[in-house]
């Protein structure tokens, strides 16, 4: 069974991939350090080679690169496989994990006496954690390791919600953690089915022999009502908003762009690698009409919030629901395949460009919060002057989620529209507006009072580190960056999809 | 009707009424016991699945019941953490009733 | 008649789950959960799972159970319980958990003909790892990935526990886990039986290659004993940033990640073995899992630190 | 010679059968947790310990029989500090004669 061939060096890649931050947090652990980032950012930008060697290679060869754990074939063993699409995504949570970490590098201060402290130890490991957790989401092959990723991933998240330690985040983090291994569960229910409707977990396999019959239907209906409630779409969002605003802003920035695309991004696999082509259209609008009602709502509360980092929450609920609109658009297209349908790519441009936008906003938020001591949206005044690089920043980010050009989320939003207008979904053109409309609004009206005079007596602005900044600036460009690519399908993303070479 | 067919709507079942559970109940200790029970149906599907799959010599497919036993182990962790989250609120929450209430939306940097 | 004993099980196991959800109060709640746990592990025996029995009984309702009856007795003075919500909510969620019963029990009333299995497939391959019991190759083995990643699982959940600690106590010690009326029965119990019960996971382990038992089962009996020694009074629960205690618990993770590397220039692949030698490193790895796994256990249920560090 | 060991193992594992019928008729007829606590200790010992007796004869190794034997000196030593245990429980919550 173990196959002659030895190991190509780009498979092996992908174990680095999983393992390197694992191992760190393994070190970090064990060594009981004053100062843990000493090992976390090299291990970060560690990830990030890898992430990135990975994808040109993807891109250079035109094939997925696979490696077989054990050399056990499936669907006995467990496969690794980089699409183009993995291969993006895990360049994106590493670059994105990345500057993070040298944002964070001086939040968690340490105790002056040597000693380990506590938020600097669980923060940086949790963090490593997080990495193997969304790397291992974006490759594995299996419904079960994909289980154990998901868990790796709340085992991570949760307890950064709570690192401040107060009543109202222990709160938050404990519903985030109920929501999760509920969906968890569900999950694993339609895991169980599939395995006794099949006999195999490896996606591959399954793509080639699923039936649309009932047991079918109900394993796919509960995982995806599963992982639905760990991407927060409406009315399984309730625990987002206070988990993500109660987080620091580091956390918070990794939450809200990585750890609720995790789930989404199975949603898709489950959708077009595993259901039984085509898939009942009813299914496809509902989910949709989820989406548009996470847009609609949750942008009109985040219009409404008193404080910036739960308004920044909403708005990534609003944000989320724009990628559910993916399923009928890419049901009514005339392309062959999904990822040849601009709808599946503006879908995945989406999640990228917000993953940036979104993460550059918490930290901006952060930053603001930092400078001006609270973040109480309406006595923001004086902001402007106070960190003007750090509301740079989030101005921009705020392009990306409003969908102006020149920012990723406008060539994303413009190809959901294009699709959405092309196959006839003309209330889901009227949510795209809409929501664009309303994300305007609240961006504004923090960039406004920012503008505004400071309040007579308003207490003195804390400084803040300038690598910060930049940090937060980067990620805001890469944002804006992403607004140059061109409106079409991409062949980077096709590549290895459906099974392909 | 036969012993795996039985244990399969034993299965079905356990996470009805676990997930009955869920809904149900207000407090979170609650809700976490009766997660377990949907975890405990769960595993039990992947019992049927094993059972039913016997063959080759073995008297159940191996490879579900391996799941399950790591399933079991990650529930328990699980639970570990709502616990210790859940005591750890409690006393939080007794610490802020005699102690000065923070002003709520200050962010301490 | 041989279905008698099923029938009359899964009745046990209802009446134990309803109890479990409708009791009002919350430590009869988990007695019953227990009891459910226990009628589980002779389901999994009636469905030849011994491996699966035996994790069932230590960890699902052994472990999982004293966790929350942990729970319970630092509840119960301070907590009332929650208001059920109105009659109308109450139907909704009947309805909803009553059609999830139902469309889960069409399926499996419903099985595919013929029967999609792997045991054929592990059967085949098993004598390349040496193994006899097939759970453990799968384990180790065919699926390790999952196995390793779990256990990454573990020490995650550990430090979320851990962090749950108040600033001022990171260092120190879980609070004591002493029974408050510790007796001389509890405390004979711990002193006789922990030899036993080491004697016991070593043999789970050892027996776990061929025969039922592995790293899991023996792990939890060796946490046991740990508890029990430390619910006795005899030992206190040790200080969480003891360099020893952190070394044992990323031991056995560490090792396997270690083996999994060698395997790449031993064998071809991460995660591999050599056909000759898989047997002796699988039990070795095993072994290094199994303390691992005893202190995780055992520090998950004693909790964050609860008093400041001793310097 | 083997139809002796046979009907041995039959009177033994039914008498011991008996004493744990016995033993569970008390746990759910007795009045009180003590008397509960005592008819059931006495009759799982001996219950067990007649199994244990039965089937003795049936095993076939010395190693496997020491494995039974350990397993109801094992159970009788839980079971005795168990219910030492939930006896002082009692002791303490109820007031006593």
């Amino acid at each position: 069974m173990i196959p002659a061939q030895v190991t190509a060096p780009d498979g092996l890649l992908l174990i680095l991939a999983l393992f390197l931050p694992a191992v760190s947090l393994l070190a970090i652990f064990v060594l009981g350090l004053r100062r843990p980032e000493r090992i976390a950012l090299p291990t970060l930008a560690g990830g990030l080679v890898v992430a990135l060697i990975v994808a040109l290679q993807v891109g250079h060869s035109g094939q997925a690169a696979t490696y077989r754990l054990g050399g056990w074939l499936p669907p006995l063993g467990i496969t690794l496989r980089a699409d183009g699409l993995s291969a993006a995504l895990i360049a994106m949570a590493a670059l994105i994990l990345f500057v993070v970490a040298i944002y964070a590098r001086g939040n968690f201060g340490s105790e002056p006496d040597g000693a380990e402290s506590r938020q600097p130890m669980v923060f940086w490991t949790l963090l490593l954690g997080l990495a193997t957790a969304l790397n291992t989401v974006f490759l594995a092959q299996d419904l079960f390791s994909l289980f154990v990723a998901l868990e790796l991933l709340t085992f991570s998240a949760v307890p950064l919600v709570s690192l401040e330690g107060s009543r109202e985040t222990l709160r938050a983090a404990l519903r985030y953690l109920l929501f999760a291994l509920s969906g968890s569960v569900l999950y694993l229910i339609g895991v169980a089915l599939l395995y006794g409707a099949y006999g195999t977990l490896d996606i591959a396999s399954l793509h080639q022999v699923t039936r649309a019959d009932r047991a079918t239907s109900i394993a796919l209906g509960l995982m995806i009502a599963g992982l639905m409630a760990k991407a927060a779409l409406f009315p399984l969002h309730l625990w987002l908003p206070p988990a993500h605003a109660g987080a620091p802003a580091p956390a918070s920035a990794v939450l809200s762009a990585l750890v609720v695309k995790a789930p989404f991004f199975l949603i898709l696999r489950l959708w077009f690698d595993v259901a039984p082509q085509p898939q009942p259209a009813i299914a496809g609008t509902m989910l949709a009409a989820l989406g548009a009602v996470s847009i609609l709502v949750c942008s009109v509360l985040a219009l409404r919030q008193a404080r910036l980092k739960l308004m920044v929450a909403y708005s990534t609920v609003a944000q989320v629901g724009y990628l559910f609109l993916v399923f009928p658009l890419v049901m009514g297209s005339e392309a062959a395949v999904p990822w040849a349908s601009i709808g599946w790519t503006g879908g995945v441009l989406q999640l990228v460009s917000h993953a940036f936008a979104k993460a550059s906003m918490f930290l901006a938020a952060g930053l603001i919060a930092q400078a001006m001591g609270h973040d109480r949206i309406d006595d923001l005044g004086g902001a402007a002057q106070a960190v003007p690089i750090s509301l740079a920043a989030f101005a921009l980010a705020g392009l990306s989620l409003m969908g102006l050009p020149p920012a990723g989320g406008f060539v994303a939003k413009v190809m959901l529209l294009t699709a959405a207008v092309a196959t006839s979904n003309w209330w889901i053109a009227v949510t795209i507006l809409a929501g664009g409309l309303l994300a305007a609004g609240y961006v504004f009206r923090v960039i406004g009072k920012s503008f505004a005079e400071p309040a007579k007596g308003a207490p003195p602005r804390n400084a803040v580190a300038r690598s910060s900044e930049l940090a937060v600036l980067s990620l805001a460009a890469v944002a804006l960056m992403l607004g140059f690519l061109p409106l079409q399908p991409f062949a980077y993303l096709a590549i290895g999809q459906g099974g392909l070479p | 009707m036969n012993a795996p067919t039985l244990y399969g709507l034993c299965a079905a079942a356990l996470v009805g009424i676990g997930l009955f559970g869920l809904i149900l109940h207000p407090t979170p200790l609650r809700k976490v016991i009766s997660f377990n029970l949907v975890g405990c149906g769960t595993f039990l599907f992947f019992g049927v699945a094993a059972r039913r799959g016997a063959g080759a010599g073995f008297a159940g497919d191996p490879v579900p019941q391996a799941l399950v036993i790591t399933g079991i182990v990650v529930a328990f962790a699980a639970t570990a953490v709502a616990v210790a989250l859940i005591l750890r609120m409690l006393e939080a929450g007794v610490a802020t009733m005699d102690s000065r209430p923070e002003p709520p939306d200050d962010l301490s940097p | 008649m041989s279905l008698l004993v099923d029938l009359v099980l899964v009745v046990l196991i209802l009446m134990a789950a309803v109890w479990t959800i409708l009791v009002r109060d919350r430590r009869d709640a988990v007695i019953a959960f227990i009891v459910l746990g226990l009628l589980l592990s002779l389901v999994w025996m009636r469905l030849y799972a011994v491996d699966v029995a035996l994790t069932e009984a230590a960890v699902g309702g052994g472990a999982t159970g004293l966790v929350l009856l942990r729970a319970c007795a630092r509840l119960l003075p301070v907590e009332a319980e929650g208001r059920l919500p109105g009659p109308g909510t109450q139907i909704a969620a009947g309805l909803l958990s009553a059609l999830a019963a139902a469309g889960l029990a069409a399926v499996v009333l419903h099985p595919p003909v013929p029967y999609p299995s792997l045991a054929a497939l592990a059967a085949e391959n098993i004598h390349t790892v040496g193994l006899g019991n097939p759970v453990t190759a799968v384990l180790l083995a065919y699926r390790s990935l999952d196995t390793l990643l779990e256990k990454v699982v573990l020490v995650l959940a550990l430090i979320g526990v851990w962090a749950l600690t108040p600033d001022a106590f990171w260092g120190g010690a879980p609070g004591s886990l002493r029974a408050r009326h510790a007796s001389g029965a509890l405390d004979l119990l711990a002193r006789v039986l922990p030899p036993f019960g080491v004697l016991v996971s070593i043999y789970l382990v050892w027996n776990g290659a061929d025969h039922p038992g592995g790293t899991f089962q023996g792990g939890t009996v060796l946490a046991a004993m740990w508890l029990l020694v430390m619910m006795a009074g005899l030992r206190d629960p040790p200080g969480i940033s003891l360099k020893l205690l952190r070394r044992l618990v990323v031991f056995g993770p560490a090792v396997f990640i270690a083996v999994g590397f060698a395997g790449i220039w031993m064998s071809g692949w991460f995660l591999s073995y050599p056909p000759d030698y898989a047997k002796p490193i699988i039990v070795a790895v095993e072994a290094a899992l199994v303390l691992s796994i005893a202190v995780i256990l055992g520090l998950l249920v004693a909790g964050p630190a609860a008093e400041p560090p001793k310097r | 010679m083997n139809l002796l060991l046979d009907s041995f193992t039959v009177v033994a594992v039914t008498a011991g059968l008996v004493f744990f019928l016995a033993g569970t008729v008390g746990l759910l007829r007795f009045p009180d947790a003590l008397t509960r606590l005592h008819a059931l200790t006495k009759a799982d010992n001996l219950g067990l310990g007649l199994i244990v007796l039965g089937l003795l004869p049936q095993v076939p190794d010395v190693v496997s029989a020491l494995k039974l034997i350990a397993i109801w000196v094992l159970v009788q030593f839980a079971g005795t500090s168990a219910s030492q245990l939930i006896a002082q429980f009692v002791r303490r919550n109820e007031p006593g004669p």
